[in-house]
């Protein structure tokens, strides 16, 4: 239950699984993608509302080959150039996409947290999505006969989000912004949570939700797994480390070489605030 | 009359148009990070009766001190009257249609009001590949209404999107009820240079007003579509000090 | 915004609407339901996952003619007795219902508080419900060809919840058991929503959820106006009382005698507390 | 050995069941009120490892530490690991697969485990209106195991049920694949009597074990169906004086 992040990383993720590495904005698994990246995994499937900068470093680092998503950007600052590089010139490696709005991407997470083949929205109409994106369908209601968007439920292979606290026996505490993250661990086959401390009993937290332990497969001691995003209550977003990012990931070498020294370089996520140098 | 940037004036115009629908009772306003995020902000800081900012990170309510760089900066979720889940803000608040004002950006506009934030050239092999929809299309589907503010150029203001990911009135007029959207499309479209609104005969943008100093010739210059201009065309007010004074307060905290 | 209960039923309940006061177990709003027989409504179609002791009032008055429900009992008691004579004896009127499960009616809650025309669940399939209850039909997955039960939204005229507290502009703090009671205001044309206090300013509360004022149509303050229910916090269930209604609601002229005396016999909630001797 | 009734033997032995499947991992219980909450509160008690009680009220992982009258007793919320809205216990917990054991009674039982707590009689003119399905519906089909508590009368134990509000096997063996329900159905039916588990071969309930001292003759006497026996039929063992003191203190605090 309770393990170290390379432990967790090596027992649940495989070459060609499905990842949802989730967080919207707030509490993004940044230290399980860079154990990702080291343990070399690849021809991964990843999942994810927003991909920005792990996500970038995970493309840019070969370890993906299609990616689902509805929006992908550096917020607040711009393009993901990793990812746009990938699809524009197809480097490392050619990446599909899949491509939905946020609402499709919520109703898919929530559909498949609920056991349901399927999700529906009012949405997508007199875009262009339904003619690129073939997980887009639509369903009659048999009441009123007015046609919806049907989207396939999204259930991963492992789920991976970042959470304020785990309890001894591993239920996990989340407050603040709560994403999809829920709703990402419970769709998934089997998860993965780092949080930034592990207490005897968690106490009380206004607008926290606790996940129990029985639907958490590995719980990890990784405090500030979430740089450059945060933990609220714990760290601020480091938002200079995101303008910093554009630079790094603008040019392949510079941003080989950065993942070379710091992620690849270190042993694990201590080693790499160390490396970057973030307390 | 003090200097200012266009920038400044596209904001404070959509400020001033996001305080008149509140004052109207029109408060509940959607907003992305950026451009409409600046203007709702600064309208919540200069009207009397306060937009209330929703933002897709499942804030409800919020009140930041400071402009968040993401919508999912603490700042928004410690000021809101409620947070709720991602998928809930979409479905329970966005689609059931308590959203009176959608307020978005994009890349690309064209003369029908679409919007395209997913890719310049070709789907297949784009040459720029842009973040994607993100909430935009069930915003510009379901909320009352939409205010567009963007940058005006040929490159942005295009006779049709090389890619449509947000609806506004489709191919013309009837469309969005062909569709059976729920929510009334853009109203406004606020640039740098102007202000446009659909011809209620056509839904095509017209110019409506112009920006202090500004010429319909800049305006043509400027954008990609054989551009027509109302009967009346405005000119805006020029913004004032406090408009001013409090916009820069804001971005520099 | 900020009114009295009376004002309130008065302005936002007419005869022949669908109502739904919400509660499960937790509070529920028996003070709204009071005022409602006081002002005589009649032809309401009454909807609750659990109709419990107020709805028994109400049927048992004569203000309902269709229900639709889940559950219809006295929680931990036993029977619902003014339902049951309703059901089984017509008195004082004929009553129509309409039966689903807990699933289906959760279901049809928030797919009207999502403002889609259906929802859809793994539910009724093998039991006679269908046979009995036109509201229930299916839904083909347009992904997977897997047929789901579908069920219509539920969008009541009016929705009536009972909340820990309000603060001066209207916005509703609840915490504890939630029920249904979010997605039965969002889903209602129309909510009434009765608080046990008026605070300056909302503290924080762990498990609590907020309802903006604007999704409120009337906020009014009734301290203990979930009683026999309660509401967390501020009061517990007074079990006892739950014991009593058994025997008062088994015979007609005994109820009638209750009603006529406790609620017809007093002007607003509080001289009802009076009355029936709860502080 | 101590004095016990009828109704303490069914619940120790409930609690036994459910103690037994907890140290085989099966530990996510959802619990009606009454019986089934009981025997669930006393195998908290009695068993090293414990099983987790998920109320439909939407408390999961509940310590009450007295018995609740109602499911939505402040109690249970008080002493929760998680307390969710009762849409998501039925969507993300209930119709998920997360339950192991689905804990039900009822009105009537047939002989294929199929549960009445609808209507005695007919659904239009009913002789008695029970309350209806509340959670059950949902538990029967998505449980992974479903363990039925319930005296034992021939007015209970019914050829067939008037009304059929929970499934269990349908009219027999293949109808639970056949509707392509997820749950595994019942497994255990537990009374006042014996013990009843269904016929692989034809999924007909039959009697596994009788309870101390009682005789076929007084479960055949107490079914409305031809009921019949295992070939090896056991003998639950008497209650123990810890179950008996654990299962009264629960009950008179």
């Amino acid at each position: 239950m309770i393990t170290t992040l390379h432990d967790a990383v090596a027992e649940h993720v495989h070459n060609g699984d499905t990842l949802a590495l989730e967080g919207f904005t707030h509490l993004i698994p940044h230290a399980a993608g860079h154990e990702i990246i080291r343990q070399g995994v690849r021809n991964l499937h990843l999942v994810r509302m927003t991909p920005d900068m792990v996500y970038d470093q995970l493309i840019g680092s070969g370890c993906v080959t299609k990616l689902t998503f509805s929006w992908g950007g550096n917020p607040g600052v711009g393009s993901l150039q990793r990812f746009r590089d990938a699809v524009e010139n197809e480097w490392p490696c050619t990446l599909e996409i899949e491509e939905h709005s946020h609402a499709g991407m919520a109703t898919r997470y929530a559909a498949g947290a609920a056991g349901l083949p399927f999700g529906m929205l009012r949405g997508y109409v007199g875009t262009d999505l339904p003619k690129h994106t073939t997980t887009i369908k639509t369903v009659e209601c048999p009441f009123t006969g007015e046609i919806l968007a049907a989207v396939p439920a999204l259930n991963p292979d492992v789920g991976i989000i970042h959470a304020q606290r785990a309890d001894l026996v591993g239920n996990v505490q989340i407050w603040g912004l709560l994403g999809v993250q829920k709703e990402a661990v419970l769709a998934s086959k089997r998860s993965i949570v780092t949080v930034e401390e592990i207490v005897d009993e968690l106490p009380e937290v206004a607008g926290a939700i606790v996940l129990p332990s029985w639907v958490v497969s590995a719980v990890c001691h990784v405090p500030n797994g979430a740089h450059p995003s945060f933990a609220m209550g714990f760290s601020a977003r480091d938002n200079t480390f995101y303008k910093l990012w554009d630079a790094i990931s603008k040019d392949r070498d510079a941003f080989t070489a950065w993942v070379d020294k710091h992620i690849m370089g270190t042993a694990d996520f201590a080693e790499y605030c160390e490396s970057v140098g973030i307390s | 009359m003090s200097e200012y940037t266009t920038d400044e004036l596209m904001i404070v115009n959509a400020a001033r148009q996001l305080g008149a629908l509140a004052v109207a009772g029109k408060r509940q306003c959607f907003v992305g990070i950026g451009l409409p995020s600046t203007a709702a902000n600064l309208a919540r800081r200069l009207y009397p009766i306060e937009p209330v900012l929703i933002y897709e990170s499942g804030c409800i309510g919020s009140k930041p001190s400071r402009l968040p760089l993401s919508i999912g900066d603490g700042e928004l979720a410690e000021t809101s009257d409620a947070v709720v889940s991602v998928p809930e803000i979409f479905a329970y608040w966005l689609q059931a249609g308590r959203i009176d004002i959608g307020f978005l950006s994009g890349a690309q506009l064209d003369k029908f009001a679409n919007i395209n934030s997913t890719v310049i050239g070709s789907y297949e092999s784009p040459k720029t590949r842009l973040p994607g929809a993100g909430g935009a299309p069930e915003i510009a589907a379901s909320a009352g209404a939409v205010m567009v503010i963007m940058r005006q150029s040929t490159r942005a203001f295009v006779e049709r999107c090389d890619f449509r990911t947000s609806i506004g009135f489709g191919d013309g007029k009837g469309d969005r009820e062909r569709f059976g959207l729920r929510g009334g499309g853009p109203k406004w479209v606020i640039t740098d240079l102007a202000v446009m609104e659909p011809d209620p005969d056509t839904c095509e943008l017209v110019v409506v007003a112009l920006h202090p100093r500004i010429t319909r010739e800049q305006v043509v210059a400027a954008t990609g579509w054989d551009v027509r201009f109302a009967d009346e065309v405005a000119i805006t007010d020029e913004p004032t000090a406090t408009e001013l004074d409090t916009l820069r307060a804001l971005q520099a905290a």
